[in-house]
């Protein structure tokens, strides 16, 4: 077929931010999946809790302590998260260095935390089907944190090399602190089940 | 398989064939599920010699020509499983961890860990208040709960131990290896 | 291809009469549940074939309509695509006709399965790898039994169902639709049989090694046979008269077989295999392989794992003598 | 960096054509050998591979299905034991679920999505690769398990207690847990990947009403598979629990539930079916316009039906467990919701049949696959609305009625379909025509072979046939019709041989067959067959649902694209107006490395939960390996 050249690209970006990048919107299809990975979770959740005659099976509520802790960091996480952010849109690369420094702590802090909070149940995986399930939540959510903890470290690392000062990278900075906030909004809906659910 | 590989002239293909096989044979006979087993193997393998002292022995040549069966087979061992709960051990020995009769979980025991001791005590009985199991199970089955015993007394679990079982639950299941979880490695001698 | 719709055209007719009778068919029914799904299945069925029919037909219509084939796109004519508008949308709205009839005739038939409360004769029935047991609890004396069902003819019979192992699936098509026994819950299937006779079942349910195996008989009697046949389970086991079988039962009770069977009135009284007290009024062992003769009680008890691999029957060592004494003894057992 | 900084040279306005599809060539070139092979990320390689590993996948569960049948001809036949029979069943189903059914249909819109949109590769094109790695890893576990009696023996659908830790004895059902995992990895992937591409790469000028139905059709079963397999991996992974380290997920003596993995199972399992049927219809609504010679009728209410399908999807799980004892009122509603699928299902027959009835067909062999597929799956469809009646479903549920019902359904309305979508395709796909004479023959083995193998499958159902049984006694009459159907099924194998015979030797032989030898309306046709690495000299410029058919002649095109990086164009999600010109990631060994990484880490944490922690490790290197940026062209923003 011939070939008519009716419409001129050149003067478009290499790269577009948030919904011009299809990396933004892979990111929003992961989450979707993550999303729906957390919410059958809870499902599963309140599925054995509708069966069961008494709920927690066999233990008492969770202690708050830890997982309100955990609840606490993970808030105040957005702020620095969306500073990073802000930053990376305004391409303040020295800036989004130091915020990707303290997200990383952001990162670790809640997996110490989470240390404790397993404890805390009161209850081991392998004694009943409510051991089993908060464990699998807690452990769901842990392994996002770990992965995007990774992901904070890999990039911010970048962020020192000559890669840092490319609007890609910066882009990448912005998904990875979206996706930090997924991370955060799908523990609240798992504190709420597994901290206060049993003490309805 | 052995006919296949002698027929096969390219080195690296004998090579690769070999180790296919020598991965795979473990993994058959981990799996296999023989249903049936023919009569005169089955009498063949009651022929355990015991040492006088009635601890350790040989088992029967035919134990050994079949390469310790029931001793790495999930399904024997799951069979074995089975057993020992619908023969009513549980009514002496718990979940393993012991009642009136001895615990089988530590692996410390009195008559030793040697396969023909524990096919012996099964189907002859112990004095002290070990029943004789001679005419409730067939030899086959005694061999698949001794296996299973084994198993429950291990401090590092086969992977093809049995699983937990569908019930109330009162310890890891034999794949955890619950002796190394609840016992010290050297328990006390009762 | 119109050659391979000719052929199966005049196959189907025969084939779909075949499907009519039989010892296990949902169409040979026997009681009301069973007609009122039989009635309801034909009833939507017929309306699914004229639809299907139907829409073959416009099918055909619309290839034969214009054969001069065409290689040019053709333009669209914006008042036949109106027409044809009008007809798609009509044929969508008998669609949600259709299902809407479908749907309320459904639920009424549920409604109608489970409807009656009379004074029914209850059972309790447990799926084992690959039997079942059958427990009556009418009237004050309970009884067990396996794999076979006795039922008045005309009296409402409701089911308890569990399970002890896996999932199975009490089905016996000609009395009514199947119900899955499931560990850890209680299910319950009722129905009427008013017709009396034999009626086969099976396991539904995928439930291991031997699931293909795992057949049921419903006996259904009049009153008087099915309370005769209550009475004699009542009963204790006959005691064996014959020498034969008086060492039959040494055998049998001194031999594996009594560590899993029970034989009321003797010292066997394990529960792990089927109640063995009258096995020899069941029409079948090995639930529904065999049929009960003292020749396949000794074939089955000589080899269980070639007649039904994997079952938990072990294979017992026996003497030929032995073996006969212990089949004698077991054919006893009325 | 910006633009002004690149030479002019290297912009595609300013060099002659021929030198503008040599410098192309060279940026998306995949290498030759062996390196070029495993690193390549160009979507139609990744398609082929998808697609011949999915057919092989399709043979290996058919000559399952011959062993079946051979079994199950006479009465207690001998032919396989029960062990044996349970595994190769279980084998048959999760291999054509698994294994075939979802991966081809992926492996179709791999291919052609990112040509009938437009752009000159799939988005997220290492993840792509990744993914194929994935798939092959998780078919090569499941069959090497099955080579060494560790065949699943459980079902497709491994109802737990008996895959659970009690009654499945051995490493079975792990095997069959995990190969759900390899394969639901490279499923999501795929769907993430399709969803991105028609969102961003569309051509500009392709709005949401000229989207072509295939592409509709891929993007409603990508969603379905986002939405739908994380349940599966939530059970898998519960099963894999329940049995290595003793969680209490399914035992109800500890308080789980046994019917929790129905509903989980079933929650993915009924969008699973309209994952495998989905395409399949977009691929009718593909054929059937170009074989009317006439645009489709009714494209918005086909798209809204699609949609409608993909919704209702996740709205009938529990008709698969009717007789498990749930309350009843439940159970009418899903009776309720199942019958309404019926409804988009009718809107498309209508539509199709109308745009036959308006158009001049011609019957070429994909028309007459399509025939063949009105016909079967109308009765399929009319099962199916048969089963979602409750009491209608307690006397077929779990009978042989249900096997020919779903058969019907998946043969009928997915790989007929599918296979006119091979013969209508091919020429895209190799550059040459499949034989239409042995393509008559194909389709009338196939047709008249699965109607005689399937058809008495539905009586066998009312005459109390279960399913899953490897043997039926002397005493129930089902010998005659079960060895009809085993001699019926000899000649839907030939079909299937025929139609296996007829690709791989138009493969080398075939008649060329040109850019657009059926005259069909899409893009993928405006550019060779098959298509070079860029796919498109110039990205295309749409303003009509039929471009090739508004403008024969001539293509509108977008000028002013790099050619020394790989560049494509992003659009917005609903005009299709250029955004950016963003650039698509180059062949890379690390997808294969990371897809080495998990294989072994998924198979590891069979025997050891450790393998999750350990196992990670290497994954996490290779992930990062995979993202740093390495300072191509492709790098730049």
């Amino acid at each position: 077929m011939k070939h008519r050249i009716v419409l001129d690209l050149s003067e478009l970006p290499q790269h577009g931010w948030d919904s011009a990048s299809p990396t933004w919107w892979g990111t929003l299809a992961f989450e979707l999946i993550e999303g729906t990975g957390f919410a059958l979770a809870i499902a599963v959740y309140l599925y054995l809790y509708s069966l069961a005659p008494a709920w927690p099976l066999d233990a008492p509520p969770p202690d708050l302590g830890p997982g309100t802790w955990l609840t606490a960091v993970l808030l105040i996480s957005v702020i620095p998260n969306v500073l990073v952010s802000k930053w990376a849109r305004e391409e303040k690369v020295g800036r989004v260095r130091i915020g990707m420094i303290v997200m990383s702590v952001f990162g670790i802090a809640p997996l110490v935390l989470r240390a404790y909070e397993f404890p805390a149940m009161h209850i081991s995986w392998d004694t009943n089907a409510y051991g089993s399930v908060v464990w699998i939540l807690l452990g769901l959510h842990t392994t996002h944190i770990i992965t995007d903890l990774g992901d904070t470290l890999v990039l911010g690392a970048l962020m020192f090399t000559r890669h840092g000062h490319n609007r890609r990278r910066l882009g990448d900075v912005m998904d990875n602190a979206l996706y930090w906030n997924f991370v955060v909004v799908t523990w609240l809906a798992i504190y709420g089940c597994i901290y206060w659910i049993p003490r309805l | 398989m052995a006919g296949i590989v002698r027929r096969t002239a390219n080195p690296l293909l004998r090579l690769l064939l070999i180790a296919a096989a020598t991965m795979a044979l473990p993994a058959c006979e981990r799996e296999e599920r023989t249903l049936r087993l023919a009569p005169p193997v089955a009498s063949a393998l009651d022929g355990v010699r015991l040492m006088p002292i009635g601890i350790g022995g040989a088992p029967p040549e035919v134990y050994s020509a079949l390469e310790k069966p029931f001793a790495s087979n999930a399904y024997d061992l799951s069979q074995g499983k089975r057993l020992y709960n619908w023969m009513g051990c549980p009514q002496c020995h718990g979940d393993g961890q012991g009642r009136s009769g001895p615990p089988l979980l530590d692996g410390w025991w009195q008559y030793g860990p040697d396969v023909v001791s524990v096919f012996v005590t099964i189907r002859d009985g112990r004095p002290g208040g070990m029943p004789s199991f001679r005419d409730k199970l067939t030899t086959e089955q005694i061999w698949q709960l001794t296996g299973y015993i084994q198993t429950l007394g291990a401090y590092s679990a086969k992977t093809a131990a049995p699983s937990r079982d569908d019930g109330p639950q009162t310890r890891p299941a034999e794949n955890r290896a619950p002796a190394a979880a609840l016992f010290d490695k050297f328990p006390e001698i009762r | 291809m119109r050659q391979g719709s000719r052929a199966a055209a005049s196959v189907l007719p025969a084939l779909l009469c075949a499907g009519c009778a039989g010892a296990q068919s949902a169409f040979d029914t026997g009681g009301a549940q069973a007609l009122g799904l039989a009635r309801l299945m034909i009833f939507i069925m017929a309306v699914c074939a004229a639809v299907w029919l139907a829409v073959m037909a416009a099918l055909a219509f619309a290839l034969w309509r214009r054969r001069q084939e065409a290689t040019e796109p053709l333009a669209i004519d914006a008042r036949r695509q109106r027409r044809m508008s009008l007809v798609v949308g009509g044929s969508v709205a008998a669609t949600v006709v259709i299902i809407g009839l479908f749907t309320v005739t459904s639920f009424w038939v549920t409604r109608s399965l489970w409807a009656g409360d009379r004074d029914a004769v209850k059972i309790d029935m447990r799926g084992y790898q690959w039997w079942w047991q059958v427990t009556y609890r009418d009237g004050n004396q309970a009884f067990t039994t396996a794999n076979e069902i006795h039922v008045p003819v005309g009296r409402l019979v409701r089911i308890r169902l569990t399970a002890d192992d896996v999932i199975h699936s009490f089905w016996v098509p000609s009395l009514t639709g199947k119900q899955d026994l499931i560990p850890g819950r209680t299910n319950e299937v009722s129905f009427v049989a008013e017709r009396p006779g034999v009626y086969r079942g099976q396991c539904a349910e995928f439930c291991g090694l031997q699931h293909a195996r795992m057949a049921m008989q419903v006996i259904a009697q009049s009153p008087q046979d099915y309370d005769a046949w209550r009475q004699s389970q009542l009963a204790p086991a006959a005691k064996p008269s014959d020498p034969e079988q008086v060492f039959g039962e040494q055998v049998f009770l001194s031999k594996p077989c009594a560590a899993c069977h029970t034989v009321r009135g003797t010292s066997a009284t394990a529960q792990l295999g089927p109640d063995l007290t009258h096995v020899a009024s069941r029409s079948t062992i090995a639930a529904g392989v065999l049929e009960t003769t003292r020749g396949s009680l000794a074939a089955w008890i000589a080899d269980p794992q070639t007649i039904k691999p994997g079952n938990n029957m072990p294979m017992v060592a026996l003497s030929p003598d032995e073996l006969n004494a212990i089949s004698a003894y077991m054919a006893s057992l009325k | 960096m910006t633009s002004e900084a690149i030479p002019l040279d290297v912009r595609d306005r300013a060099i002659d054509d021929d030198t503008l599809r040599a410098r192309l060539a060279k940026t998306w070139a995949t290498p030759r050998g062996l390196w070029g092979a495993l690193t390549t990320v160009d979507h139609k390689i990744i398609a082929r591979r998808y697609l011949v590993t999915a057919f092989i996948f399709l043979a290996l569960g058919g000559i399952l299905a011959v062993l079946m049948r051979l079994q199950l001809a006479r009465p207690e036949s001998r032919v396989l034991g029960p062990d044996f029979y349970n595994q190769i069943f279980t084998m048959h189903g999760s291999n054509m679920m698994f294994l075939f059914a979802v991966p081809v249909m992926e492996a179709m819109g791999v291919y052609l999505v990112p040509l009938m949109v437009g752009t000159r590769n799939i988005a997220f094109p290492r993840l792509n690769a990744f993914s194929y790695w994935m798939y092959l890893a998780g078919g090569i576990t499941l069959w090497l398990s099955f080579a060494l009696n560790m065949g699943p023996d459980v079902g497709w659908f491994a109802y737990v207690p008996l895959s659970g830790p009690e009654y499945g004895a051995g490493k079975r059902a792990d095997f069959w847990a995990q190969m759900i995992t390899f394969t639901e990895v490279a499923a999501l992937a795929v769907a993430v990947e399709i969803v991105v591409t028609v969102f961003k790469q569309r051509a500009p000028g392709m709005s949401l009403n000229r989207i072509p139905l295939f592409v509709w059709s891929m993007l409603v079963t990508s969603f379905l598979v986002i939405m739908a397999m994380p349940a599966i991996m939530i059970a898998s992974s519960t099963l894999i629990m329940d049995r290595l380290v003793g969680t209490h997920f399914y035992n109800p003596a500890e308080g789980g539930d046994v019917l929790l993995w129905q509903h989980l199972f079933w929650f993915f399992g009924h969008p699973e079916v309209y994952i495998i049927f989905l395409p399949a219809v977009g691929m009718v609504s593909s054929m059937v316009p170009t074989f009317a010679r006439r645009p489709i009728f009714g494209y918005l209410p086909l798209v809204l039906a699609l949609v409608a399908t993909g919704i209702l999807a996740f709205g009938l799980w529990v008709h698969h467990m009717f007789v498990t004892g749930l309350p009843r009122v439940g159970e009418s509603f899903f009776t309720a919701s199942s019958m309404s699928i019926a409804v988009p299902a009718g809107i498309q027959i209508f539509c199709w049949i109308a745009t036959l009835w308006d158009g001049k067909p011609v019957f070429k062999t994909p028309l007459l696959f399509v025939l063949a597929f009105l016909f079967t799956f109308i009765i399929g469809g009319m099962t199916g609305v048969m089963v979602a009646s409750v009491p209608f479903d307690t006397q077929v549920h779990d009978t042989y009625f249900v096997v020919a019902h779903f058969h019907y359904v998946l043969i009928g309305g997915a790989v007929f379909p599918l296979m006119g979508a091979v013969y209508y395709w091919f020429p895209k796909f190799t550059g040459r025509l499949m034989s239409e004479r042995l393509g008559r023959w194909v389709v009338g083995l196939v047709f008249v072979g699965f109607n005689l193998t399937f058809f008495p499958m539905h009586i066998l159902g009312f005459e109390g046939m279960p399913r899953r049984v490897y043997t039926y006694q002397h005493d129930v009459p089902w010998a005659a019709l079960n060895l009809f159907v085993s001699l019926s099924s000899i000649v839907l194998t030939a079909g299937f041989l025929l139609f296996f015979i007829d690709a791989i030797r138009s493969a080398r032989r075939g008649v060329a067959a040109g850019d657009n030898p059926w005259g069909a309306a899409t893009l993928e046709w405006a550019t060779a067959s098959p298509p070079p690495p860029y796919n498109f000299a110039h990205i295309p410029v749409v303003d009509d649902a039929n471009p090739l058919w508004s403008a024969p002649e001539t293509l509108t095109v977008a000028g002013g694209l790099r050619v020394d990086r790989r560049e494509l164009v992003v659009t917005s999600v609903a005009e299709a107006r250029p955004e950016a010109r963003e650039s698509s990631p180059a062949n890379s060994i690390w997808p294969l490395l990371t897809a080495l990484a998990t294989t072994v880490m998924l198979i590891w944490s069979i025997f050891s939960p450790w393998a999750v922690v350990w196992g990670s490790i290497p994954i996490a290197i290779a992930l990062t390996g995979w993202f740093w940026p390495k300072g191509t062209p492709e790098d730049e923003a």
